[in-house]
């Protein structure tokens, strides 16, 4: 291993190919870090916008004009403004608002942190996506099956819990997919609120080490398979749950 | 898959003419909702927050001015915005919608080929291809003695233009498949080749599905650029953070100077959804 | 809630009377009384677009009528304190379309709604559930779903998904149409099992021949009026109603 | 290979990358021009030249391929002068400008040495060079921003317990007790690092040219000069630039 | 290309010979074989899923065969050299959905195919297709999309968009499936004028009184095979085949 690690130094020294994070141990570990935190990060956020959307849809087909009120001004909100602001808005206006805490150095400090700001921003900002994606879902689940349920007895919950949603939601598996690859990609904005994903670290490493081609592709790798293992996944998924006789 | 949609559950399209006809019973669309109220209401506290924050600090210059002053200058920024989504979403958009239709070629070759190109730059980070854009472009092209520069700009174009253009290729493709096969065997029975095929019957059926997804990528794209400021353009967030440190820091500044941005790319942005949603409505009463 | 408050077998389980039911400015039913006793197969036909499904969706609450009273096991239907559930547990109903969900398997169609609706216990449930499509003569596509079946198999699925619930009444809006012969003559024996187990039966149906084996009463609806009525045998021999006559002489 | 600065005088203007958001060394003023210490280094440049000057903003990401790629002719960007810069562009001895890192931090936090740092959040500057020293030596947990006005706001709000940063702008920002009068600058003054002012790989001519200019203006309290006029205390190095050549 | 070569009217226009077929494991098609003289109207019927949409979907080389022979105006419909484009244009089919073309009008679905495909003047083929719509009845309804008409309407679409091709040969999947009796009757009245215009027309068809009426001869198919035939009178009157007994027995 150790042989691995000074080969790449070499290399360096040779080359000029800089990958520090193979023969430098900190940069090494500020790499390791960052990719664990973008993936706990796109998973956290995958998570809890999927949840934003399927609540969403479920509220905008409210019979309530303020309900679906709310959540149109919530779609168009997020979706119309640059999540790199949303987050700082979040994390400066929304962060300084809420109550402070005494943390463990005895200092005050905001209740939330910047990793729980940006899962709740991204969350939101693909959420709002996800609304619209499931609502396009649902429409497209023909009424009459609908009005099968309810003549069976179910209620609106019911029916939308195990007829409609499990509809909508093959239907509109390649446009969910399609945003949650965005949703990934888009973690990479974190940094801005200094989230130490990903980008944030290969931006340390290249100031301290002028490497940025390297970093850069580095970054186009890891990313590129990070989406194309989300993409396998979800194809994978899409697949085991296609209903025979429907879609193309 | 796609922006795009939907490999749609058959009955769906005839359920989707029904409603059409009920609207064109009402006599029009059946308007959605007003997100418009909500939005000044929260302009409105935006700015109180900023008037706010200036009374604070009573001997330092007021938020609201602050602004003013430097409002020209992020305009000029802001123009970069727009022009590059603008340019980088129609070049997008001519290769993307090619490369789509090439995805369902007959030819193994071209269908592997372009879906390979599609999936490369749909899943890599938008600023690393930025960057890269930056990186192995030069900064003026010489062709036949004449020096073409090409400034920041053009290449932050055509560095979005590349995402585009694989988000695109995917709504086209993911569109196409969604049709019925049915129209597919009955065009060609009806001895329409391929093209003819494609172009008068599939293609007209697929603008509908393929706005929403389209105009959401327009909506992305506008904010993603942003991100510009890697190659160097003056962007309108590059300018905001020069300004923020040009005022020394005021942390008083950054809510409302950011607020300010948000604010714009929601006016320019919000329409242009309604607009769609409009569009979308006007093709579902044809279908 | 499960009131048979005054009603007994003696009287009709289905009464509609004088029933108006118009969508915007289009009338679809304009005054239509029906009565149906308990375990009596009745047939409504009449050419397209004269109201037989939408009276049928008015029986099951599925649209609101305008006017006029329907009452199953004597409980007024368009009461709107009365609880819709409650009514589709009575009455069945199975769609011209299926409208099976297309996501879940035959037999699991059969057993959503005992379970989540009438949260019966799950393994009683499955039991009934392949006795049922043992009763549709569908064993061995228990595990088929909808898109892998023909649609005669979809059709008695359908059947046998709105038999799980144990209705009084079922409603059945033209479930041959675009059947095959064959299959026709099954779904036939099907109902007519179902009517001498004692099930109610309102049927909609373009298929004379059909109408004319399984009826006990045939109604003839043209513009939202019924024009004619009676047992079969008679209604297809002696036509009164000029209409009905025209219409009975168009078919091949 | 033609001589940039044959090419320079042959296209009029000289091109130079400069900081836009790194007050008071190089920012925008409100008609977009950018001003500061660097700024006016860049016009005695082209003064000297007889040419135009024209600035391109940079940032610590992407200066050093602006310069290689012809971008730009000359780069006076803040950058600290290090090793492995060297090796990617061509760093002009002697050094123009240097500083020294400090942190301002409350003053109830009551840090007297570096080591008070250990496993506190610390906020700093993306891009600088000295995050990875505190993090690796000291133990801080560096948090990043893109902007001094993000690092200034989280610093309010509690996010990180002090300011990493040059210590000159630490000592300007300090000067305003109306919103920094608990702050301090309590620890003792580390890596007083020189800045270096770049060219390409290769341009002996315009090396030599830079490097007699540099020594010009230490020899006649330019910077000193530019200092005391950008309201920054003059610092030690300036100081004792000045004292070493003006006699020369 | 638009080669009669040898053929003549006295030859079968439609020549099927010994056509087997199979969707990878499943045996669709197991040697059928059937000749169709000009003018002449034949009906397929039997079983759901015994080969009779793919027979005709194969007269159409929508699907390629695996064996035997099938001609058109004596022009082998499954040489690889064959322009398909040609065949099309002698042979127009209808299809059991329709599959209009949502986005277009009545009319203009009827005019494209001759206009994009053959290249017709704008103009002629305009008052051709509004001839074609009143031929089958849809005077009034030439401006509507499909959307906006009924199923009976769209069926008549589609038969005046294959007729505005001017076909030699029409196929008909199961046209008149779902539609009401009333429907039926013209959807009939409009293929039995075609063929007193000499026509000539292969239907597939579940309606037995229609196929009573239209054909000149019937084909009984079952597992992929021909089980019988016979001019429609002796064919219900004294099938032969058991299995063809058995089908017709089951009828209504
Ligand atoms: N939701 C609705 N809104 C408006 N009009 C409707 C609606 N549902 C049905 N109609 C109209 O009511 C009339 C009767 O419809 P219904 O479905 O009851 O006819 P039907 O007798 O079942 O005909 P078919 O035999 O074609 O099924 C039709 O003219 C139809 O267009
Ligand atoms: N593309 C296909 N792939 C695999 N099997 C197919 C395909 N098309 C048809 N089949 C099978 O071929 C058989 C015959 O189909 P076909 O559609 O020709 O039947 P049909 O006689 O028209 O029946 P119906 O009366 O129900 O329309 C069926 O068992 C069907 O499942
Ligand atoms: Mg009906
Ligand atoms: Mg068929």
């Amino acid at each position: 291993m150790e042989a691995f690690f000074v080969w790449f130094q070499w290399l360096y020294d040779e080359t000029g190919v800089n990958l520090t994070y193979f023969y430098d141990s900190f940069d090494r570990g500020r790499m390791i870090g960052g990719f664990f935190t973008t993936i706990w990060l796109s998973v956290v956020c995958l998570f809890f916008s999927t949840i934003i959307g399927i609540v969403g849809a479920w509220l905008q087909g409210s019979r309530l004009v303020w309900t679906r009120r709310i959540v149109q001004g919530y779609i168009q909100f997020f979706r119309n403004t640059p999540p790199l602001v949303q987050m700082y808005f979040f994390f400066f206006a929304l962060g300084n608002l809420l109550p402070r805490v005494k943390n463990e150095f005895g200092f005050m400090e905001p209740m939330l942190g910047n990793f729980t700001w940006a899962a709740i921003s991204l969350s939101f900002f693909a959420g709002a996506f996800n609304v619209e994606i499931f609502r396009s879902g649902i429409e497209a689940v023909p009424e009459s099956t609908r009005e099968a349920a309810e003549a069976l007895g179910y209620n609106r919950l019911q029916s939308y819990m195990y007829v409609v949603l499990p509809l909508a939601f093959r239907v509109c598996l390649p446009a969910l997919n399609n945003n949650l690859v965005n949703l990934v990609k888009t973690t990479t904005l974190a940094y801005a609120i200094a989230v130490p994903e990903l980008l944030y670290v290969s931006n340390q490493i290249w100031s301290d080490s002028v490497n940025v081609p390297e970093m850069m592709v580095t970054l186009l790798i890891l990313y590129v398979a990070l989406v194309g293992l989300l993409v396998w996944a979800m194809h994978r998924w899409e697949r085991a749950i296609r209903v025979p006789g429907y879609g193309i | 898959m796609s922006g795009t949609d939907l490999p749609v559950l058959l009955p769906a399209a005839q359920r989707l003419t029904e409603r059409a006809r009920r609207e064109r019973e009402v006599g029009g669309p059946i308007p959605r909702l007003q997100a418009r109220h909500g939005v000044w209401l929260a302009v409105i506290l935006i700015f109180s927050a900023g008037a706010a924050g200036a009374q604070a600090g009573a001997e330092q210059e007021s938020v609201l001015s602050i602004m003013l002053k430097w409002t020209p200058l992020l305009l000029k920024g802001f123009v970069f915005n727009l022009a590059i989504s603008f340019l980088a979403m129609v070049g997008g958009t001519i290769v993307g919608a090619l490369l789509g239709i090439w995805q369902i070629s007959l030819l193994p070759p071209v269908r592997a080929g372009s879906w390979l190109v599609t999936q490369f730059f749909r899943n890599a980070p938008w600023l690393v291809l930025l960057f890269f854009c930056m990186f192995l472009l030069p900064f003026q092209v010489e062709v036949f003695g004449l020096v073409i520069p090409l400034p920041d700009w053009i290449k932050a174009t055509f560095g979005l233009a590349l995402p585009v253009m694989a988000n695109v290729s995917e709504i086209v493709r993911g569109a196409i498949q969604s049709i019925p096969s049915g129209q597919w065997e009955s065009s060609e029975s009806l001895a329409f080749n391929r093209r003819q095929t494609l172009w008068q019957i599939i293609m007209p059926q697929c603008i509908k599905r393929m706005l929403p997804p389209w105009m959401n990528l327009y909506a992305i794209l506008t904010m993603a650029t942003v991100l510009a400021s890697v190659v160097g353009v003056s962007e309108v967030m590059t300018l905001t953070g020069q300004v923020l440190s040009a005022e020394g820091g005021r942390t008083d500044l950054l809510v409302p100077f950011y607020s300010y941005i948000l604010l714009w790319f929601f006016i320019y942005c919000y329409p242009i959804a309604r607009w769609t949603v409009h569009l979308e409505r006007h093709f579902a009463v044809k279908t | 809630m499960t009131a048979t408050q005054a009603w007994t077998t003696d009287q009709p389980i289905v009464r509609i009377a004088d029933v108006y039911k118009a969508f915007g400015a289009v009338d679809v039913l304009n005054g239509v009384s029906l009565n149906v006793m308990k375990g009596e197969v009745i047939c409504i036909i009449g050419p397209s677009g004269s109201g037989k499904s939408t009276l049928l969706r008015c029986i099951n609450a599925l649209v609101p009528i305008n006017k006029g009273s329907i009452q199953v096991e004597g409980q007024e239907v368009h009461d709107p304190k009365l609880d819709k559930l409650e009514l589709r547990k009575k009455v069945g109903m199975v769609f011209q379309q299926y409208n099976l969900f297309p996501h879940k398997t035959a037999v699991q169609n059969v057993m959503m709604a005992p379970i989540t609706v009438l949260k019966q216990d799950k393994t009683e449930v499955e039991a009934r559930a392949y006795a049922l499509l043992k009763k549709v003569r569908l064993e061995g596509k228990e595990h088929s779903y909808p898109g892998e079946l023909s649609g005669g198999q979809q059709q008695r699925v359908a059947i046998a998904r709105s038999l799980a619930m144990n209705p009084d009444v079922m409603l059945f809006d033209e479930v041959t149409a675009a059947l095959d012969p064959e299959t026709v003559k099954e779904v036939l024996v099907t109902i007519r099992e179902l009517a001498e187990e004692g099930m109610t039966c309102l049927l909609v149906t373009h298929e004379m021949g059909f109408a004319r084996e399984v009826a006990d009463h045939m109604y003839f609806t043209d513009r939202g009026v019924i024009v004619e009525q009676g047992p079969p045998k008679e209604f297809f021999a002696n036509p009164k109603d000029p209409r009905t006559q025209e219409f009975l002489g168009q078919i091949l | 290979l033609a001589d940039s600065i044959d090419d320079i005088k042959a296209r009029g203007t000289l091109i130079v990358g400069v900081k836009a958001d790194y007050k008071p060394y190089g920012f925008r003023d409100p008609s977009g021009a950018i001003i500061g210490i660097e700024p006016e280094l860049a016009q005695d440049v082209a003064d000297k030249l007889g040419v135009k000057l024209e600035m391109v903003p940079v940032v610590s990401s992407n200066r050093m391929q602006f310069l290689e790629q012809g971008k730009v002719d000359l780069m006076i960007a803040t950058m600290t002068d290090r090793p492995d810069r060297r090796k990617v562009v061509q760093i002009v001895d002697p050094n123009y400008y240097s500083s020294g890192t400090n942190v301002m931090s409350q003053k109830a936090a009551g840090l007297k040495k570096w080591e008070d740092l250990k496993g506190k959040p610390v906020c700093g500057i993306q891009g600088a060079f000295y995050n990875k020293k505190t993090q690796e030596e000291f133990g801080a947990k560096i948090v990043a921003f893109k902007g001094t006005a993000e690092v200034y706001t989280a610093l309010k709000q509690g996010s990180c317990v002090g300011f990493v940063y040059d210590d000159s702008a630490l000592i300007a920002q300090l000067q305003d007790t109306a919103q920094w009068g608990d702050y301090e600058m309590g620890l003792p003054t580390i890596d007083d690092a020189p800045w270096g002012l770049a060219v390409r790989l290769g341009e002996a001519k315009f090396a030599k040219l830079m490097s007699d200019m540099i020594v010009g203006w230490h020899k006649s309290g330019r910077i000193l000069e530019l200092e005391t006029k950008n309201g920054v205390a003059n610092t030690p190095f300036a100081k004792a630039m000045h004292e070493k050549y003006k006699n020369m």
